[in-house]
């Protein structure tokens, strides 16, 4: 026989003004499991919680309702009052006659009240068949995975490994080090974007926790939070890493000229190459698409050159797997390709660029020795164009949203011109000026103040060529005049968007995506860094546009979520998850379909006590199921309940008012 | 056949044609915990009054509602229900409400058939930050459900024998 | 032998007669007979539309239910203006029937409107239905030497959800048909700057300075001449020449071919019979430089293929 | 100066997107459209501003602003607007109520624009078709500028670009009924 004791809350005035707290005790005392009941302040108090336990052991209560706020606000409180008592918190069932009743029939009392009286019957009804559960406890895999090798990967992956926890970090380029290796100064403090990044990226190539897999890609992932099996293909490289030491001999003797992925194909390298000087690891990769040795077969002189002879035309692409526990996808970001915009002449002139092409001229190591020049001549420019919004906030041409950073660096950009063209000056068409941001403002008033910058407020209309000059002209919304600048140099600031890659990436590690290819966190607010599925995080643009600080903020946000997961060694699993009685199941499979999550797998069992013949059932993977329920519906034999949501339980509430 | 089922309707719908005087109907409300539920919540927090019919079940998503449950409210307590859950794509279990939905129109059809009217049970999307449309859905089943009158008289009594 | 429905438009028996009469040659040598709409009346174009939404649509919906009863599925419009106002008349009477009723009741006499007839310009007939392989089959006298600035006018090819012909910003048409005739087509960024249309007669001033800056750019890109695909372009840019010479004090002396004219030319029709006396601009000094190979029209030659890359990749 | 939030809804952007089909809140005044307009510097007021003033309801002011009658209708900006609006459409159905609800802008340039549109409209009335000599003559005597143009006359008379005589519609009078049914339609609305 049931025993409930109820415990009926004013929550000071937010209940008790609104509804006729003593009438719902005295009416829910009519109910006959209910043995105890009684009315106080403030339940979630520490006096609160003290009656109820006493009332669970003086009353011997087989169940407890507690009718007060929502459950989402103090379940958790009040079950640890249960256990306290040494009571299955599971047995604890809330009425919500706070939000549900004082607070949405405030000019009703009687009418809230006759609510309230409902929901405790309810609750009290639902109580009774309330099981005990336990939680579920699931080993874990204490190493994590890192997708992606820029600085919102090695930022997450250093701070994971800083706490003694492994980690792999696959990169699918040869080098680690991102776009950010391709910066050359950094907004707003300027300060030389290699020389802040070659250190950490050496840390991730040294650190006894970090396993560097370059030049690699993600293939498969299968399992649950903090049991997953992840495949990895290892590119053919073509080249022994373990013995290369890096001398360089091979790509000075390659004949074979590409254009240079990283300055942007403005100057070329050769088929054998490091990305950049100070590539992590700093050994030589075979461009198989361009090797005349691995296309034509000719050629060969690498293996020639080579001292170590770690050079191996046969090598081939190999898959490894690696037991882990959680994952960090931090696959960045593309540039988005201006060709839609015709009325710029974008492909026709050579003097129109891109804002990264420009970050490449300007940089200290970069095809022109950090000097901007007009690709069409090679002249210095004077007068040069920067167009902000090229593809952003553009429906009809590339996308809806806002970059976020374009704003910034173009600023940042007039300042470098203005470094390193002294009688230079720049022009920038801006719609508005986006400067939200620690330091922000100011650096665009340095631009507009100390380097003259002159910035008109207008979408560009026309480029077009007059002798060597283009003529860029637009309206300055300003003075609603429509003007010619005469220009040397044309940057366009592309777009931000998502690797075209991310849609696969997604599929496969089971995780949702925005229309714009953007992977999606779990909640906008207050799950930021979280996917929907338990064990994934994201990191910087993968999820969003994103500037530098904000990348490694959530990067190391990331790391603090996988810490926190792999804190014990058993990870604590709410108990509300499917079971199945193999009794009724009748294999049908068609929980099987529904699960989103695949965590109902069939299994074979024995037709009946000692039969040798077999029959399939379904069977729940503790560890994968979420607990939605949709399995239970779906089940014809009900042969499977929702621990905490069980048919009768429901049942129970629907009857009981 | 037409003539069959108009006849059950009539017969199942009869009882609300003799609504008693002040009869306030009693609507099931049955929210999914991540998004309708937290609604609702939010609607309490915000102070946004509607009418009190509506009774709540709280269910960790639309997928878990199951064609039994509303069957089981008409026939016993409620005079209509609403289910409510995560906007299409927004499901906290990915894809949910998804099935939620294709089972609810069937249901629908089959309650349709045997004669009960199609405003008895209605379906809505609700997210976590919709407080002010939860009022509005609750005041408007609450009044379609008023139209059509009680299902059941003896309730109350009912619960008394139990 | 190809049959094709005409609308010649008004200004064909008038300010642009050598335009339709060439053409008419030019089909000669491709094998396509004309059908002239029988009893056609103007389109409108430009002032209806300015003026009244009903009689914009009514006056090319009379043309249109004429149009049907020839067999026809095709129906060429040399005049651009016409062109781009029976389209839209057809692009909205088939995205909403509602209207279509409403305007088919102003001339249901002549009678009722079904949509069957595909409207196109000629320019996107020749480049079409016709083909540059056939266009450069006819040529007997390739006309190489001779750079010429394609200009489309607004509307060729603009507003692209109406016309779905060729770039709005950049087309590539003309000039790849002018390369298939042997010339040379600049790369002329004012292609499809307007030239002040409408206003040639009631706002001249804005015409001049328009049409100026147009012929301005095409001497800039080098160009011997202009081919134009429109009545209303050749007429401001030939007839208004002069006056726009004497307000900038520059002297161009540009002519203004019709598209049709050169290839009469290239497919070796005699000169007198391509109406060149009609140019108020003297086509002579233009015309001599066919023939003539200079070394910097093999530079220019190259960077329109590239354009035409350009082109293909969208 | 202007005061706002006296009128109660804006009807007039209403009316304007109504009655061409866009969506005048859509634009977030980039301005690409009045760099782009061949005619913005001979505008009052360019088309972003334009777009501005229907936001805010200014009627009146785009009533009897000369923009909607400078617009070539060209659709350059509305081919290059980031948030495709059909910005000709919005001039066009302004210039349409401006029409409809006798708005006169009594600038002579408006005027001899308009002017020449409705002599163009009678021509097609009377013969069908376009008499274009005939439309030169009678808009300079309207306008009062006899010898405008007079000094291409000649030249162009003499090439032949002008024909003298126009070959009249067969059925000119279903021109006719065509005029009477669609003025009938205008004024139904």
């Amino acid at each position: 026989m049931a025993r409930v004791g109820v415990f009926v809350c004013f929550c000071g005035a937010n209940i008790a003004d609104y509804l006729d707290v003593p009438q719902v005790v005295e009416e829910v005392k009519r109910i006959k499991e209910v043995k105890y009941a009684v009315e106080y302040k403030y339940m979630c108090s520490d006096p609160g919680q003290g009656m109820i336990r006493d009332a669970i052991i003086t009353h011997k209560l087989t169940s407890v309702v507690v009718a007060a706020c929502s459950p989402r606000m103090h379940e958790k409180t009040f079950r640890k009052a249960l256990s306290e008592a040494g009571m299955n918190p599971y047995l604890l069932e809330v009425a919500n006659i706070r939000e549900h009743s004082s607070w949405v029939h405030q000019k009703d009392k009687k009418a809230a009240t006759e609510k309230a009286m409902d929901l405790c019957r309810m609750a009290v009804a639902k109580s009774i068949a309330n099981e005990q559960l336990h939680e579920i406890s699931v080993p874990v895999t204490k190493r994590a995975l890192v997708i992606g090798g820029g600085i919102a990967g090695i930022q997450a992956a250093l701070d994971i490994a800083d706490a003694r926890i492994p980690v792999v970090l696959v990169e699918k380029s040869p080098s680690i080090g991102g776009k950010m290796a391709q910066l050359d100064e950094t907004f707003p403090t300027l300060d030389c974007s290699q020389c802040i990044l070659t250190p950490k990226m050496v840390d991730v190539a040294s650190h006894p926790y970090i396993e560097l897999i370059p030049y690699a890609e993600v293939l498969e992932l299968e399992g649950y939070v903090g049991n997953y099996k992840v495949k990895i293909r290892k590119k053919a490289s073509y080249v022994n890493f373990k013995t290369c030491t890096g001398c360089g001999a091979c790509w000075q003797k390659c004949p074979v000229k590409v254009a240079n992925e990283y300055n942007m194909g403005l100057d070329k390298r050769r088929a054998i190459y490091t990305p950049f000087p100070q590539a992590v690891p700093n050994k030589p990769v075979i461009d198989a698409e361009h090797c005349t040795m691995l296309t034509k077969g000719k050629c060969g002189i690498c293996a020639k050159v080579c001292e170590k002879g770690s050079i191996d035309y046969t090598m081939q692409d190999e898959i490894i797997e690696r037991e882990i526990g959680a994952v960090v996808v931090a696959t960045g970001y593309d540039m988005w390709d201006p060709k839609p915009y015709e009325e710029y002449g974008v492909g026709r002139y050579k003097d129109i660029i891109t804002s990264l092409e420009f970050e490449r001229m300007v940089s200290a190591n970069g095809p022109t020795n950090g000097v901007p020049v007009r690709p069409s001549d090679g002249k210095v420019p004077k007068n040069v164009v920067f167009i902000k919004c090229i593809g952003s906030r553009d429906e009809a041409k590339g996308i809806e949203y806002c970059s976020k950073i374009c704003c910034m660096y173009t600023t940042k950009h007039t300042i470098l011109l203005h470094h390193k063209v002294h009688d230079s000056h720049a022009y920038v068409f801006y719609m508005d000026i986006r400067a939200a941001g620690k330091g922000y403002e100011e650096f665009v008033k340095k631009a507009q103040v100390d380097t003259g910058a002159t910035y008109l407020r207008g979408r560009v209309s026309k480029i077009y060529k007059k002798g060597d000059k283009l003529m860029v002209r637009g309206e300055d919304a300003q003075i609603g005049q429509v003007v010619e600048v005469e220009a040397d140099l044309v940057v366009l600031a592309t777009a931000v968007i998502a690797p075209k890659d991310n849609p696969d990436l997604a599929r496969l590690l089971g995780i949702s995506y925005d229309k714009y290819g953007y992977l999606s966190e779990a909640h906008p607010k207050l799950r930021p860094v979280e996917t929907a599925k338990a064990g994934i995080f994201l990191a910087g643009c993968t999820q969003a546009p994103k500037d530098i600080p904000d990348t490694v903020s959530q990067a190391s946000a990331c790391a603090a979520k996988v810490c926190g997961l792999f804190a014990g060694d058993t990870m604590k699993k709410d108990p509300m998850i499917s079971t199945i009685s193999n009794e009724f199941c009748s294999g049908c499979q068609n929980c099987v379909k529904v699960c989103p999550y695949g965590a109902i797998v069939t299994d074979e069992v024995p037709m009946g006590h000692g039969s040798k013949e077999l029959r399939t059932v379904a069977k729940i993977n503790e560890g994968v199921c979420q607990g939605c329920g949709s399995c239970v519906a779906v089940c014809r034999s009900m042969a499977i309940n929702l621990a905490g949501f069980t048919d009768p339980q429901i049942i129970n509430e629907i009857v009981s008012i | 056949m037409e003539a069959e089922v108009k006849d059950q309707l009539v017969s199942i719908e009869k009882p609300g044609l003799i609504a008693p005087p002040n009869w306030e109907p009693v609507i099931m409300g049955i929210l999914c915990n991540w998004c309708s539920y937290a609604g609702s919540d939010l609607t309490g927090t915000s102070r946004i009054q509607y009418p009190p019919n509506i009774r709540i079940i709280r269910v960790p998503c639309s997928s878990r509602v199951d064609p039994w449950f509303l069957i089981k409210s008409l026939q016993t307590t409620a005079d209509g229900v609403l289910v409510s859950g995560c906007h299409p794509g927004d499901c906290h279990y990915i894809s949910g409400n998804y099935y939620a939905r294709r089972r609810f129109l069937v249901t629908k059809k089959l309650l349709n058939f045997v004669g009960y009217h199609e405003n008895r049970v209605q379906f809505s999307w609700v997210s976590a930050a919709e407080g002010p449309k939860f009022a509005k859905v609750v005041a408007k089943v609450t009044d379609d459900i008023k139209k059509l009158g009680p299902l059941h008289l003896y309730k109350k009594e009912n619960f008394e024998k139990k | 032998m190809k049959k094709l429905t005409y609308f010649p438009g008004c200004s064909a028996h008038g300010t642009s007669e050598e335009f339709d009469s060439t053409l008419k040659l030019v089909l000669k040598t491709l094998d396509v007979v004309l059908e002239d709409i029988p009893d056609w009346n103007c389109c409108g174009a430009t002032s209806a539309h300015v003026m009244t939404e009903n009689l914009a649509y009514a006056l090319p919906m009379r043309n249109l239910v004429l149009a049907e009863k020839l067999e026809n599925t095709t129906m060429g419009i040399a005049c651009a203006s016409c062109y781009q106002r029976m389209k839209v008349t057809k692009v909205h009477m088939d995205e909403n029937p509602e209207l279509a009723k409403r305007i088919n009741s102003t001339v249901v006499e002549d009678g009722t409107y079904h949509g069957s007839v595909e409207i196109k310009s000629m320019l996107q007939y020749a480049y079409e239905d016709i083909g540059l392989e056939t266009i450069k089959s006819k040529v007997t006298k390739p006309l190489t030497g001779l750079k010429v600035a394609c200009y489309y006018g607004c509307l060729l090819t603009r507003p692209k959800n109406i016309t779905h012909f060729d770039s709005p910003e950049y087309p590539v048409s003309m000039d790849q048909i002018c390369e298939a005739l042997g010339a040379t087509a600049t790369d002329f960024d004012f292609k499809t700057e307007c030239c002040g249309a409408s206003f040639s007669i009631s706002n001249t001033e804005v015409v001049e300075s328009l049409s100026g800056k147009i012929l301005e750019m095409a001497k800039e890109s080098g160009a011997h001449a202009i081919v134009v695909a429109c009545p209303l372009c050749q007429s401001n840019l030939d007839m208004r020449q002069p006056d726009i010479e004497k307000l900038q004090g520059v002297k161009y002396g540009i002519p203004v071919f019709y598209f049709t004219q050169l290839m009469a030319l290239a497919f070796g029709y005699p000169i007198d019979q391509l109406k060149f006396p009609k140019h108020i601009i003297p086509v002579e000094g233009a015309l001599a430089n066919i023939g003539k190979v200079d070394p910097s029209a093999e530079k220019t030659k190259k960077t329109t293929k590239a354009v035409k890359a350009e082109s293909e990749v969208q | 100066m202007i005061t706002l939030g006296t009128q109660g809804k804006n009807t007039f952007l209403e009316a304007v997107n109504e009655k061409s089909g866009a969506n005048v809140l859509e634009c977030y005044q980039c301005g690409k459209c009045v760099g782009t307009c061949p005619v913005s510097q001979y505008m009052d007021f360019p088309p972003r501003e334009i777009m501005q003033m229907i936001k805010l309801g200014l009627k009146n002011e785009s009533y009897m602003a000369n923009s909607h009658w400078f617009c070539l209708t060209c659709s350059a900006c509305s081919g290059r607007c980031p948030r495709e609006i059909d910005i000709p459409a919005v001039m066009e159905a302004v210039r349409h109520l401006a029409i409809e609800e006798n708005y006169l802008n009594t600038s002579t340039k408006v005027k001899e624009i308009r002017k020449f549109h409705e002599i163009f409209l009678s021509m097609i009335k009377r013969y069908g078709r376009n008499y274009e000599l005939r439309m030169m003559a009678e808009f300079n005597i309207r306008t009062r500028n006899l010898f405008k143009d007079m000094h291409l006359a000649p030249k162009a008379l003499l090439k032949g670009k002008i024909p003298l005589g126009v070959k009249p519609l067969k059925s000119a009078k279903a021109i006719r009924r065509m005029y009477a049914i669609a003025e009938k339609l205008e004024k139904k609305k």
